[in-house]
């Protein structure tokens, strides 16, 4: 049962035969591993375009349009991590969570940003995974059969984002929403930053509530949290304070679109 | 070949390259100071006076980038011309200095984004790598940032010097700039978080055009009509 | 869901998570200290005198072997029976000392290398991730590795115990490991940087294997050998 | 051409390079593999069986060469060949382990220092930059220099196997090294601190020669040595 | 004694210390999150719906203190009373934040400062280190000025909350503050760094009042009067 | 004379250094002590009530001068006199806020840019290096420097106050002083880093004068402004 | 109390805590400079000559405690006795190595571990805590693991110098150190690090010991025999 | 005497001529400061290349020569640093001491390297600056009348090095003379090594005793300084060990000359 035993002849490849499977069982892993993490990047390439491309909420008249087009980026985003959950079949999940935990939170990042922009509201946690319940009737472009197998059975596959992934996500969502804060002030509208700086404000509450408790890398991202904070704070501030200024028979004009600010013609009504 | 001969071959090597490299920085240092200059010239811009005389002031700055072109024309003769990265850091920092100040000329006189060919032109190199000293993408883009900074500080001083219609103009400017950086896939680099600056810039620009739109100073007070 | 309870929920679970992990800490702690225990019943074979009765110290630390899987029993009773790669770096460091403790007493008493199921075996846990608390191929490797260095150690005092013909089996067993591990594909993990430190093995005992054949000791003493 | 149309290009521009520097990675990963597979091939050497077919190992990573070569043909066309300097970081380490393997196996056959034209020949690169994808002078010495310490372990293992002629020769060969690098003016770099390490080579593979001398033991064996 | 029972001793001491320090950290512990309680009760202040029932917040984070009380009652029946110091590091930082909880109460009661004496009430300890389990003037200070950074904060929402008199308010007391502080001769500790920062606050506040005065709404809008 | 000797020769020499330094520290404490006075004092300009006797709160400054003058003539005696820079960097910082102080309270009594000279004599020290312990010129250049910060402070806190035409006289000012530092050739040295901070300063000023043109306050109030 | 007259009371407060602070810096001074005497006094055993008369060295060495015995009791004095861990980072580090040189001087002399009594004794302090002045535990185990690593350094040195029964010795007293350390729990601490390197002295010794035995002359040289 | 006053019509030109000569007295300290760095390079590398050339004495046969080829050198670099001098005078040595101290301090480990080959002892401070007093009547290339003005009424010109310098660069020796301890180990002499262990152990004693009462930059150099210490400890212990294995009678053959080691027909006698 022990290799490099002297008294055997094939002591010497009894050691060599064993590192070699040590070999094929590390590769396939480190394989796994691999392939996770290049899923890991394109999702996380993908969730920043997202991201860039619903920052153009700010800009564009037609909101809605934008969010359909992020609902589709989001779709094959979805795919990558069904990808990754057929992958993790049967495995240990936290065995190569390093491996995709920076596409995820990315995710997390990207899927909560495009919530808010809807429902003005934090995305929980709950609502992330349902979306990440894969039917196994529709695999793309897979050969059903061989799917069918290695689905649960009758069960369908699902991803569940672990808390602390959430968290990450959340607390990078917040720079997000601070670069949407200083755009919307820079475009004349005015309701989303005090929404905004209501909404931070709660995030930012809820983080401080959970101080260190939570692991080291949500109490590094609390300064830039801050930060972020106070940056939409001091826009709200300045809105309300130039907004002092408006002459009340003015505000209406002066509110009613961004066309109105840029265009010298309709300034003063 | 003795390998006291091919040591003695391989200690010129190593000699030549940090000759070069102590080259480089003399060049460097003189281009600091002309870019210097060119900055003092520009910045009168921002006092009330200095809105009289923009053009004069452009001018001026042209004949200062002919001391620039020569200086970099110099700085070329220092290294082997295809390696240009491998010294590329001594460089950098003053090459976006410079592009800012050629971006910000061409601004004040036709009011228009300066594209990266007529920048290389301007400092007497090239776009294109392969045919020489060449302006770098990202180098362009800093310069470019830079510039963006310096209008919104523009804006706010024409309203000083009682130029209400400038900052409609920088205002719309800023926001095409912003749209284009928009379509950039930057990644966390020193060019994202100067990118990131941008925003601030955009949100002082419309902020003086909000002060001066709540006012009624965005008409054009003598025909209004547009400049 | 309000921000406020997303927020409370999730604190609740970061709580149960800490506590778990409180509760690792403590088992893995006796655990370390029974691994020290062990140590230093082995470490007794580097004396001179120490030589004599391995066998002995090997018996003993079998016995406390025992103590070992009691404390790994209750340490998988601490956490959910699939999530052990969540808390695996608490116990990953003291797994890799027992491992090496135990296939330093396997190799003391056989001189073979100790196979994974053994250690497994002797711990009291499993190979297989499926079947439960498992030990991981990397911290089977990592033990093993801290033994080679051990053994470059038995090396030097087997000479100084006037054993000359220890060093020499341990030589070839050392440069069969490397043989190996030289298969494996190791990336830039904590494991390919202990396996550089198995160079440093080799070498010191290719040192002492050459300080004996220069001085003739390394013949056979029963057939005609200097001693 | 418009600012979004300016912007798209150098958005262009931009993933363009990421998507070099990725292609670069991965063909360096397959060119450490095949520098390991020569390592083990090499390697044997220091075991007393080795020393008997030198020739045919060296025979053995010859032929691995050519794989090399075809790596690093596959490298070039990753990249345009003149910004060489700007990737460099990317495939120096590989660089300098080939080298030496270049080095070891060139020492083996003909126990001379491998000129850097001759690497470049082994390894399908230029000397010249100006040529093409080249070896750098630094890399190369620091391949050279790795290769010192392996023959001053070769050294130690050929007494082992019993030939001491063999640490005559690389006390010689090493020495004829240090003096060629005692030539150079090495600043504070990498390069300086693996240099300071030589000394130690220098130091084992006398302290070798001092055994044998001793003992009597430099004279050759066949014309009245001890042996 | 044998060097063995000396060690055995010795052991004894380091777990009694141990012991200590993880009895400490526990009470510490949930300190703490009575702490990020009584700031999230807090914190609400900074929203626009806040600034309406200050009274009703400051009477929960009062009864919220009789836990802090309570905890710290614990804390101090952990170690010898006479080894405050041998233990600080872990509490100060805790204790520094609940201080800076206690004088922010007192603030948002009666706009005062709190004085030492008062905080030391509030959180059942002494003032006196030879009294017993004590607030040191260091900790006090930072708690203090937490509470400054926090304020300014408060000036910055309370204008967006349509207060425009806070502010006033409150730059004449951090005014006062910071006239406090200059009096004292700080080393370069961590209390000076958090000192350094007042002055930050200071100017944002008054850039806070000059955002209002410039525009009018420093008069009281009801009277119309200069305050 | 041995190596022990020669070794307790320099023990000597760094001694006697140490005791000077030590004392040069004490008197440099105080002398911060007083400055921190001065500053107290002069502070009060910022606040409202401060405007009304700045004449009074200047006075109170050059009495407080006489104190420091006694400092600095105690700190002559402490050191050899021509080994000022020897001990430069202890009292240097120190210095740069008593320059900052002189030239404050300068500024406040004429609104005019103090020279070097003067701030010499109000210090009781020399300009010429050769005269005696002397205000070097990078010092007083610094101590401008964080004139011109505190100026833009009050350039604010003048509009917070009533006092509408001040930020203009300020903003020409420290205009004026801008071009005069572009003037300089700065290396990477603190200076240059301070120098930096000057554009904010600028800046800040900038969007204080903008904000009262915007609104009408800057026309001269005695012949029909606004206000 | 105003807030003015409450600042000025903590100032008292901090002066005085600083006064302190500054007392015992300056006895730690002078301590550390008789540490040094001590030291130099010892150091001179690793010369050659040394070795003659290391009882006259170690007379010396107990005659310069006095003095260290003098300066401890005027540190007591200059701090409230139950505040030693307020001040305690003042004087650990000197603590600890006047520990190491008495725990030298009696290796020195008797070739003994000394324990925590005899040290305080020399010291002229306490062990227990409530007596006064005295010597943690800590501290205690850092001065014994400083002369470990001297300890292996001579015996390096006493090969040098000829006497090659003294590494055996050595070797003996720091297994047994060893064993000793190996019972302790010690967390990660500076204590923890210190002891990490125990292992190295320990491989060191071991490696002189083999040194000699390989070539024989562990034996007695008088008798012949194994020791 | 005010600048910037507004009563005075040219009140712009005097801040501004003020900053004018400002320019020109930072000027000329930048440009005597930057004549000094460039001195002090010019003599740190070639203190440096002295001190490459005296390592040469453990593997040539005649070390005189290489002495005065050292002596030479060092010549040079004293012709520099009177240049140095020269640019001090009438200075305050201090204001430029960071431009120059780098090229003393290698000037001095170079000098006292020199030194110890030499005599086997420490150069002392003393002998260090009695060889950096300059005579009048030896300018190098200076025309006599400029140089006459310059210099001290009878005075010889001359450069002091600090104690600290001087510190310093005997911490660098260190370091040298362990090289050499390993080079001389390798080429078969053995008293070297153990003059050197003596020599360094002397120096590590006397910074011992210096301890932490020097400047920072001393104490930084300590650790290295041991390090030193124990490489030529362990060499000389070797050597010791292994020379306790020559038979009696072989000693003489074996360490009679480096010749001896290598040429096998005379190793055994
Ligand atoms: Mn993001
Ligand atoms: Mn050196």
């Amino acid at each position: 049962a022990r290799m490099g035993d002297p008294s055997s002849d094939a002591g010497s490849s009894a050691v060599l035969s064993a590192f070699k499977t040590f070999q094929l069982e590390l590769d396939s892993k480190h394989d796994k591993y691999e392939r996770l993490v290049k899923l890991s990047r394109d999702i996380t390439i993908e969730s920043k375009r997202t991201i860039f491309l619903l920052h153009r909420v700010t800009s564009v008249p037609n909101v809605e349009e934008v969010l359909v087009e992020s609902e589709a980026k989001l779709d094959a985003v979805r795919l990558k991590i069904r990808l990754i959950a057929e992958e993790l079949r049967g495995e240990d999940l936290f065995q190569f969570h390093r491996a995709f935990t920076p596409g995820i939170q990315e995710y997390v990042e990207a899927v909560s940003f495009q919530h808010f922009i809807r429902n003005r509201s934090l995305i929980t946690l709950e609502e992330v995974n349902s979306r990440l319940v894969f039917c196994r009737e529709e695999p793309p472009n897979t050969k059903d059969a061989a799917a069918g197998q290695q689905g649960a059975p009758g069960g369908a596959l699902s991803f569940q984002v672990s808390p602390t992934d959430y968290l990450l996500g959340v607390a990078d969502l917040t720079g997000e929403l601070m670069r949407m804060c200083i755009s919307s002030v820079g475009n004349g509208d005015v309701d989303t930053p005090f929404q905004l700086g209501q909404f931070l404000r709660e995030i930012h509450d809820g983080f401080a509530y959970i101080g260190n408790t939570g692991p080291y890398e949500v109490s590094k991202k609390l300064h830039t949290l801050r930060q972020s904070l106070a940056k939409v704070e001091d826009a709200c501030y300045a809105l309300r304070v130039r907004g002092s200024e408006i002459p009340r028979h003015m505000l209406a004009d002066v509110f009613c679109s961004r066309a109105a600010v840029l265009d010298p013609d309709d300034a003063v009504a | 070949m003795s390998v006291t001969d091919m040591f003695s071959n391989i200690q010129g090597f190593l000699s030549a390259d940090q000759d070069i490299r102590e080259d480089i920085r003399k060049v460097v240092q003189v281009l600091e100071q002309t870019a210097r200059e060119i900055l003092t010239v520009l910045q009168s811009v921002h006092q009330p006076s200095g809105f009289k005389d923009i053009p004069s002031k452009c001018r001026r700055a042209r004949e200062l980038f002919c001391t620039v072109r020569n200086h970099i024309g110099d700085l070329k003769t220092k290294f082997p011309a295809d390696q240009y990265y491998r010294f590329h850091e001594h460089w950098r920092f003053v090459l976006q200095r410079v592009t800012f100040l050629a971006a910000f000329v061409v601004y004040l006189e036709s009011e228009t984004l300066v594209i990266r060919e007529e920048v290389a032109k301007i400092l007497g190199i090239e776009v294109d790598r392969e045919k020489g000293f060449h302006l770098d993408i990202e180098d362009y883009l800093a310069g470019v940032l830079i510039m963006a900074s310096e209008l919104s500080r523009l804006a706010v001083n024409s309203v000083t010097s009682g130029d209400y219609s400038r900052p409609l103009r920088i205002s719309s400017f800023i926001n095409e700039l912003d749209s284009g950086f928009r379509l950039l896939n930057l990644k966390n680099d020193p060019l994202r978080k100067r990118y990131d600056g941008l925003k601030y810039d955009v949100k002082k620009i419309e902020e003086v055009v909000y002060d001066l739109s709540i006012r009624g100073l965005t008409k054009d007070p003598e025909t209004g009509g547009d400049k």
